[in-house]
């Protein structure tokens, strides 16, 4: 009964078709968002449904000189690790349905493999754009990926635990009792948020699929139900991420109000995260490959390791 | 990464809403070789004005560019006045400046937007093509059209403007002058927009000067060129403006000083309605033009257009050669390319502001051994869209 | 000064704005005074000078004679540019723009418009004279009423 | 004649390079405009069309024979003139001596060779519309 309890949750809720209607939803919200920003008025709330409908039902057309196995699997590889993934993050209640000491280290490999996936479906696409696109997505991933982690391991060095369900659970707590803590805890949520936005190839940092420059980058040659699930798992990357933030940042399901469901204080972190990734979309223009390596390195990296060492020093010099 | 690559771009591609080719050898994200391939968009259209008469001609050549249709036709009528020894009464003379700056104000936004898109920056896109609407709207208020604006005719123009037009005109250049002035400070001031357009495509003084750059191209590169100033045509010579230039050679350059033009239009404008002439708009021209040629030229949006008409005294021209700014610009762009990255092919194609169909214009293309081109229904049309689906 | 998101107040402003776009068909559009839709023949008035079918930078204007001092035009409205030049052309201003745009067709036939003139008949007594005055004054016929 | 258009000047075709290239010593050009040719019975001029910087249009004028077209390129002094050099060797089939890219510049690839659209001679036998019944007008003369 257990076991089929638990296989419910990860098919139904919080797990795969939860993930799904919120990914199709948060799709929709970040382009209604852009739309609003520009003055324009935006797709219907179904229309990123339709979408998907509408690529399921078409041709998948495979170009002669791909490797097919790899061309055809790539995407449900990327697709299984976001799905994944979520199973981790808290969703209505603290521990999630799958929870264990260090699956933050988990989450945070999973959530590299559809980037890795991007490149490699760049490689095998045998077309100059998307090879171009999948080695943008490489070079890119270097820049981000360092202090995407090191941000995310901030709470949890703060709390000493590497379990999500546990510093959402602790981390508001926490910080109301130690204020201090808030400095290191923003820096880190700043570059966490600002890092997702290349994790997720967005704006400034949407370089390997810059149609301007290189079409659709890595999806050049992709159609039908492949690109259908392409695009569901980068929507779905984007509900992961922004949860993910949610949890170790803002205390996930943790209400601000006691009688708050959880459900509702988890939509509402989660729902504020993507209005801030869509205003940042729509705010900027894009950077050029190179300048993102600066600015990853520059400027996101070291900004990282100081809310990292903040913590440390602040634990060492016993300023709690 | 040593091994060199060939990056087609065009005649299809989301970065040209034109069709031209180019083809570029990278090497990794540089580029080390550029050629160019036009002819995708060739209408016949200097063959086709031999054989129409020059008020069939005007309209014809208002169909040479969507975006500057007024330079075109202003500029035929010009060359055509001029072999005919008309004036055009002062009152036509400005109401021509009128019409073609506020077509410089809608093709500088269109720029703007164009240029923010090409870097991703898809909200300037948005916003400044919002803004371009007042412009449109003005103008088919006083012309009628949103485009091809049909405001010429010889020996004058077609459409007077009541003070009801004037005043939404200054309602509308009231809006226009405060948008320019954000635009031009929000360019100026956004990081990722400065990241990409500053010493991006750097053209020379001297190169700009022996490639025969135009427009703000060359005035970006420091070359003081307007047509405007130094041959004054319509009503030119007697408003006061200032030429825009910028030192930079850059795109940034480039684009300071079309948002600087735009500032300069709005005051012509408004020069021009408060300073409107009383009088007739047109003469009559004669249907048959004598013997003669005249060189016309005018600055288009995108820099010098020039229009050489050549009469036998017949009422059909004998030659009529167009040479559109973007073609002027062609050459100077080999040179801003080269040794740089793939990414900023988008935005040094699109400083020059490039209007290919413009460029390309002057045969029409058979393919060999076809002697007739089919024309299908569109019956025949979806059948074939069924047929060809797999079963 | 020099940063990231410089346009932040027009996004600000623009989340509280109605969007500017026109949902065209549902809302209307405006038309301004001089703007040249589809051009309309009225036969009453021409003399079947054909300046018109000259001038047509598009050879969209065909003036035909039905019978003594009455003509038809034909408009091919498929070819028509509608620059208007036939309405400044016309020294009896029998021809006017229109402000009738919504023209698209999957049929190009339906694009040909015919106005033909009606003529007068041809026995003309003392007591029939008025009826020819009568048959004259009915409306023409478009070959293509409304309907494109 | 106004200022727009300028003066004429006509040298013989074999001195257009050093023409032009007495006109950029002297420091007196302001651009090169565009290089125009035409057909005129049994010979073929090619006028390129200057801005003086004294604020006047200047064209400089050449006639070669229709059945020996050919004169020096002036694309090696000024890059300007290359485009408009292959554009009238495309579309007029004339010849420009040590041009510094010969190749094609507007016609396809598979256009005939020695067929020039430009020339009086050439007559268009390609894609004419369909006439609809009852559609005038569609004939060109």
């Amino acid at each position: 009964m257990i076991i089929l309890w638990g296989f419910l949750q990860a098919l139904i809720f919080p797990g795969f078709l939860f993930l799904s209607v919120y990914a199709l939803f948060a799709e929709w919200l970040d382009r209604k968002l852009f739309a609003q920003m520009q003055n324009r008025i935006g797709p219907p709330l179904i229309q990123p449904l339709a979408d998907t409908i509408k690529l399921f039902s078409k041709e998948t057309i495979i170009p002669k000189a791909v490797q097919a196995g790899l061309f055809t699997l790539l995407p449900y590889f990327s697709f299984a690790a976001v799905v994944t993934s979520f199973l981790f993050v808290p969703v209505y209640a603290t521990p999630a349905i799958s929870s264990f000491p260090g699956d933050l280290v988990i989450v945070a490999y999973l959530l590299t493999i559809p980037t890795l996936v991007l490149s490699l479906a760049g490689w095998s696409s045998d077309s100059t754009y998307s090879i171009l696109g999948g080695i943008r997505a490489l070079t890119q991933l270097f820049a981000y990926e360092v202090p995407f982690f090191l941000a995310l391991f901030t709470p949890a060095l703060l709390l000493g635990t590497w379990n999500i369900s546990e510093i959402a659970a602790r981390l508001p707590g926490y910080l109301l009792a130690n204020p201090f803590y808030f400095i290191p805890v923003l820096i880190s949520f700043l570059v966490g948020i600002v890092a997702l936005q290349g994790k997720l190839e967005r704006k400034p940092f949407d370089i390997p699929d810059a149609e301007t420059e290189i079409v659709a980058g890595p999806f050049t040659e992709y159609s039908g139900r492949l690109l259908a699930i392409f695009r569901l798992s980068i929507d779905m990357e984007m509900v992961c991420g922004a949860s993910l933030l949610a949890a170790l940042f803002l205390g996930g399901p943790q209400p601000f109000i006691s009688w708050m469901p959880g459900i509702i204080s988890y939509l509402l972190k989660t729902l504020a995260i993507i209005f801030i990734l869509a205003y940042i979309k729509a705010a900027v223009g894009r950077i050029r490959i190179d300048q993102m390596i600066r600015f990853g390195w520059q400027i996101l990296a070291p900004l990282s390791l100081v809310g990292m060492l903040m913590v440390v020093l602040f634990q060492k010099g016993g300023l709690i | 990464m040593s091994e060199r690559m060939i990056l087609p771009i065009g005649p299809q591609h989301p970065l040209l809403k034109e069709p031209i080719h180019f083809k570029f050898t990278i090497e990794g994200e540089l580029i080390v070789e550029a050629e160019i391939r036009m002819g995708y968009n060739h209408r016949g259209i200097e063959k086709a004005a031999e054989e129409r008469t020059y008020l069939q001609d005007l309209y014809l050549t208002e169909r040479i560019c969507g975006i500057c249709s007024h330079v075109h036709a202003t500029n035929f009528a010009q060359a055509t006045e001029e072999i005919m020894g008309l004036q055009i009464p002062p009152r036509a003379a400005y109401l021509r400046v009128v019409v073609g700056e506020l077509e410089r104000i809608h093709s500088h936004l269109l720029w703007l937007g164009v240029a923010g898109h090409e870097v991703g920056y898809d909200t300037l896109f948005m916003v400044s093509w919002r803004d371009r609407e007042i412009a449109q709207d003005l103008l088919e208020i006083i012309t009628g059209n949103r485009v091809n604006y049909g405001m010429n005719t010889l020996g004058g123009v077609r459409k007077d403007l009541d003070a009801e037009q004037i005043d939404q005109t200054r309602k509308g250049l009231q809006e226009l002058a405060e948008r320019t002035l954000y635009y031009g400070n929000v360019v100026s001031n956004e990081t990722t927009f400065i990241a990409r357009v500053a010493n991006v495509g750097v053209l020379p003084k001297e190169v700009a000067y022996s490639s025969g750059a135009v427009g703000p191209t060359a005035r970006g590169s420091g070359l003081d060129y307007d047509v405007r100033k130094h041959l004054p045509y319509a009503a030119y010579g007697e408003i006061p403006f200032e030429v825009v230039t910028s030192p930079r050679g850059d795109v940034l350059g480039r684009a300071l000083v079309r948002v600087g033009e735009l500032l300069e239009s709005v005051k012509i404008i408004r020069y021009c309605l408060d300073h409107l002439p009383d009088g007739p708009i047109a003469v009559k021209a004669p249907r048959k033009v004598p013997v003669g040629e005249a060189v016309s030229r005018y600055e288009a949006p995108r820099g010098e257009c020039i229009h050489y008409v050549r009469s036998n005294g017949s009422d059909k021209p004998s030659r009529v050669k167009v040479r559109a700014p973007t073609m002027g610009n062609l050459a100077s762009i080999r040179h801003c390319l080269l040794n740089q990255q793939v990414a900023d092919i988008p935005i040094i194609l699109a400083a020059i502001d490039p209007c290919f169909s413009c460029t390309d214009r002057t045969v029409m293309l058979v393919k060999e051994g076809t002697r007739e081109a089919e024309v299908m229904g569109w019956e025949e049309l979806r059948l074939r869209s069924i047929a060809r689906r797999p079963i | 000064m020099r940063r990231p998101g410089a346009i932040w107040r027009e996004l600000v402003k623009n989340l509280g704005r109605k969007p500017v776009t026109v949902t065209y068909p549902k809302e209307p559009m405006l038309l301004p005074k001089n703007f040249r839709g589809r051009p309309v023949y009225d036969p009453k008035g021409c003399i079947g000078c054909k300046i018109c079918e000259r001038d047509c930078p598009a050879r969209a204007i065909t003036i035909t004679k039905v019978a003594e001092k009455t003509w038809a035009c034909t408009f091919a409205l498929d070819r028509c540019v509608y620059c208007g030049q036939c309405a400044d052309s016309c020294p009896k201003k029998t021809i006017l723009m229109s402000h009738i745009y919504e023209m698209a067709t999957f049929d190009r036939q339906t694009l040909i418009d015919t106005v033909a003139g009606v003529p007068p008949p041809l026995v003309l007594e003392e007591n029939e004279a008025k009826t020819a005055t009568e048959v004259r004054q009915e409306p023409a016929v478009s070959s293509n009423p409304g309907g494109l | 004649m106004s200022a727009q258009t300028g003066s004429w000047v006509e040298i013989p075709a074999g001195e257009v390079r050093q023409w032009v290239a007495d006109f950029l010593d002297s420091g007196q050009m302001r651009v090169l405009s565009t290089i125009t040719g035409y057909q005129e019975g049994e010979r073929i001029a090619i006028v390129y069309h200057f801005v003086h910087k004294e604020s006047a249009g200047l064209n400089l004028r050449v006639f070669v024979p229709l059945s020996a077209p050919t004169l020096p390129s002036i694309s090696p002094i000024l890059s300007a003139g290359l485009l408009y050099e292959r554009e009238i060797q495309d579309l007029l089939g004339v010849t420009f001596e040590g041009i510094l890219d010969p190749r094609r510049l507007i016609l396809p690839e598979e256009f005939p060779v020695g067929v020039y659209p430009l020339r009086t001679n050439y007559h268009y036998h390609g894609a004419e519309e369909k006439e609809t019944p009852g559609q005038p007008g569609g004939k060109a003369e």
